[in-house]
């Protein structure tokens, strides 16, 4: 189905309750859906587990944290290996209040891909031997062994691109991309901020990124000034 | 050799089918009577249009004569867009489909099951045969019809209580769309909802090689 | 590595000898590589398997059937269902004289990029239940059987495209994309013919289908005219 | 608490790693060290950065303060384009990555086994620690390059029989570059091929817990 455009950031997450798994599309500063995230905040959800690249590096995640709000993350850099500034989310997974996954980044946003493309896991050599390959199976294709990863999906995606035309078709911009265009696949209800919304048929077909058919609601805010950490 | 009604014409099928289709529905049509389902829809209808090499938002056959070899459809022929469009790969056109974000496919068959089964793509005394996308968009998409004939030119029924050629997926249809009827795969089997106009149930029944439930309220087909 | 530029497509097959397994590019007449084709046909490379969506069917493929090139196909559409057209492939076919691995389309293409993705396989819903899951393994994952199919790769990958640059950063057009940007992650000597090539810096950055790290040689050529069947 | 050599400063490591590189090839670097390796080549060097956010044809770091949230590097910072430059998503990135299509990944290291196993991510006393995208790059590009301290500030070696800390991936390093040598991972084990200027064979083999092999042609580094 084309999507719906919201008017708000806070409208736009209508409906969702408790308990709820959530993926946030973003690297660090870029294509970081943060005007979704505060409106998370403000919501007060709780119980959330959250999937996103990083968290506390320059993404606002971490303001989930203040009071509580999430339950767990699977993500690929959460805690820093010095220990020099510690997020709150590394204070609470130390104090054992949240629970933590950590994924290769490259097998995290192929088994989003999976779970997205209705492919029912990844094979990869990613991981074999490390700690990331304890209590999963493998399977040995043309001789060669592989891990087997299972696939993500989620109750929501929040996504953050440059330009949405009124349909949901999505131009991103620069490294704005990364997790964004493959979640916007491996989630029941896409959500996407863009910094402008246009008429249909403003976005060149050759530049969308995200086609309509994958986007659910749409809300055009200012972009949220975040730094990187 | 049973002699059956010859209900409705292949375009009367596609309409019956456009039917079926609401705005702002994601919709893959296959090859053959379904691609006849788009001219039957009003002029603003809002359905966005899949195809399978990579295109959301194909509009029409392009009548133009001017012939641009990366403006087609799954078929090879000619398109025009509507304004909304979009282009991708063939890794992000079956992600779409086979990931669920397709509403409705419609296919064409051979034999469809009481239990969903479909077989579209080969006929074993002919030999040969491809599947192309056929396989990825019955098992992927969130709703599949059929549309087909009922009987075939020798009258044996199409609707089986199980298909006798090669499958092209496992209890994947929702609704079939024949020349005679109506009728919903349940966890029951065929369910008849609807027949065409002129046409009896007990006709449908006779044409249809497998037990068919009749629903309580069947119709004839609006049209 | 970055691509070179050959000036014909005769001379980019440099190098290119007798059972080759070759990925072409392109879906019926878009995006394929048809006077990469014709150099192929010219050279005169024997026992080739070929592996492309479609042949005798707006491809010019089936010129590789004149004279006996090719040992077989995998392909998601080479046989019609009616017997109304043969192509010289089909002759061949059923003579018993070429193989054959037919895969559905959604298929292929997954295991096209599994191929270039360094993943050992695809889990599939697609197929299970008809002749294509012969002889396959299937893996359970939460609770739901998939079919594995294997990867696949080439010596070289024959692609169509609108431009290039000097390094190799490629720009597709319309429904030219196709196979061709999945195939460019999956051979060994990846050739790309396209209708014009620029200066490093002409080709948008945001408009980049297939980064230069995935070419290896371009070759400008007029189109060849091809008409679907 | 054995005492060894400075040799290189952190400078120099990332400028031996540099004739590493060659024009044409695409090269992802790795936080610390190696993201210094850029400043010591010549201005037309012509190798292409990749960096896992989704760019090919970085230049170097953006000083200009104009930050711009989708201009950044894998390590957040704000960069620079050369002409030429790509972006696009993170299953492009490390399709890249993981399908051999980097010619060289440049990390540091923790700990480097005779093997090649590599431990980069986490410190276990410390706890915590995460893989980002550096088990990918290590097992995915064509040639690993770690550029690393030969030892730990205690003094105990990083180049070992066997890793003691957490892997990253197994047999995954190609060149180890360290304040006191070049060490090449072959199939018997490590091979010292250069000494850092000022430090002995000898003093290599005492900062190395593991067989070291010795080049028949062993030399000083040309820096």
């Amino acid at each position: 189905m084309v999507a719906t455009v919201y008017d708000t950031p806070d409208a736009a997450l209508e409906g969702i309750g408790d308990g709820v798994r959530v993926m946030f599309g973003g690297f660090v500063t870029a294509g970081t859906p943060s005007n979704l995230i505060r409106a998370l905040r403000r919501r007060g959800t709780r119980g959330i587990l959250g999937m996103a690249n990083n968290i506390g590096f320059g993404d606002l995640l971490d303001e989930l944290c203040e009071d509580g709000q999430l339950a767990g993350m699977i993500a690929t850099f959460a805690i820093r290996a010095s220990s020099a500034k510690k997020s709150r989310f590394e204070d609470q997974y130390r104090r054992g209040e949240v629970t933590l996954e950590l994924s290769p980044q490259g097998t995290f946003v192929e088994r989003i891909r999976a779970g997205g493309a209705g492919l029912g896991g990844v094979l990869t050599r990613t991981g074999l031997g490390t700690p990331v390959a304890e209590g999963k199976r493998t399977v040995e294709v043309q001789g060669v062994t592989y891990l087997l990863e299972e696939p993500l999906r989620a109750d929501v995606a929040l996504l953050k691109a440059q330009r949405a035309d009124r349909l949901g078709n999505i131009e991103y911009r620069a490294s704005g991309r990364n997790f964004n265009p493959i979640m916007a696949m491996a989630a029941d209800l896409v959500i996407v901020e863009v910094e402008e919304i246009v008429e249909v048929g403003e976005i060149d077909p050759e530049r969308v990124g995200t086609p309509a058919a994958f986007v659910d609601r749409i809300v055009q805010c200012a972009p949220v000034q975040v730094f990187t950490p | 050799m049973t002699t059956h009604p010859a209900g409705l014409p292949r375009e009367l099928i596609a309409l019956r089918v456009s039917h079926e289709l609401r705005r702002g529905m994601v919709v893959n049509l296959g090859i053959g009577v379904p691609t006849l389902v788009p001219s039957h829809l009003p002029a603003d209808h809002g359905v966005l249009f899949q195809s399978e090499n990579g295109i959301l938002g194909l509009a029409g056959l392009d009548y133009s004569g001017a012939f641009d070899p990366e403006h087609i459809n799954a078929g090879g022929q000619a398109i025009t867009l509507v304004s909304g469009a979009s282009f991708f790969d063939s890794a992000t056109s079956f992600a779409m489909i086979r990931g669920g974000h397709v509403d409705v496919s419609v296919l064409g068959g051979l034999q469809v099951a009481s239990n969903g089964d479909l077989a579209n793509w080969m006929v074993p005394e002919r030999g040969g045969g491809s599947m192309g996308g056929a396989m990825d968009l019955a098992s992927g998409a969130k709703r599949l019809i059929v549309a087909m004939d009922h009987v075939t030119r020798e009258g044996t029924s199409r609707l089986l209580a199980r298909c006798t050629y090669p499958l092209t997926a496992q209890a994947c249809t929702d609704l079939v769309v024949t020349n005679l009827a109506v009728i919903e795969i349940t966890p029951d089997g065929f369910l008849l909802r609807e027949v065409a106009p002129g046409v009896t149930v007990e006709q449908v029944i006779a044409a249809t090689d497998a037990p068919l439930l009749v629903a309580p309220d069947v119709r004839e087909m609006t049209l």
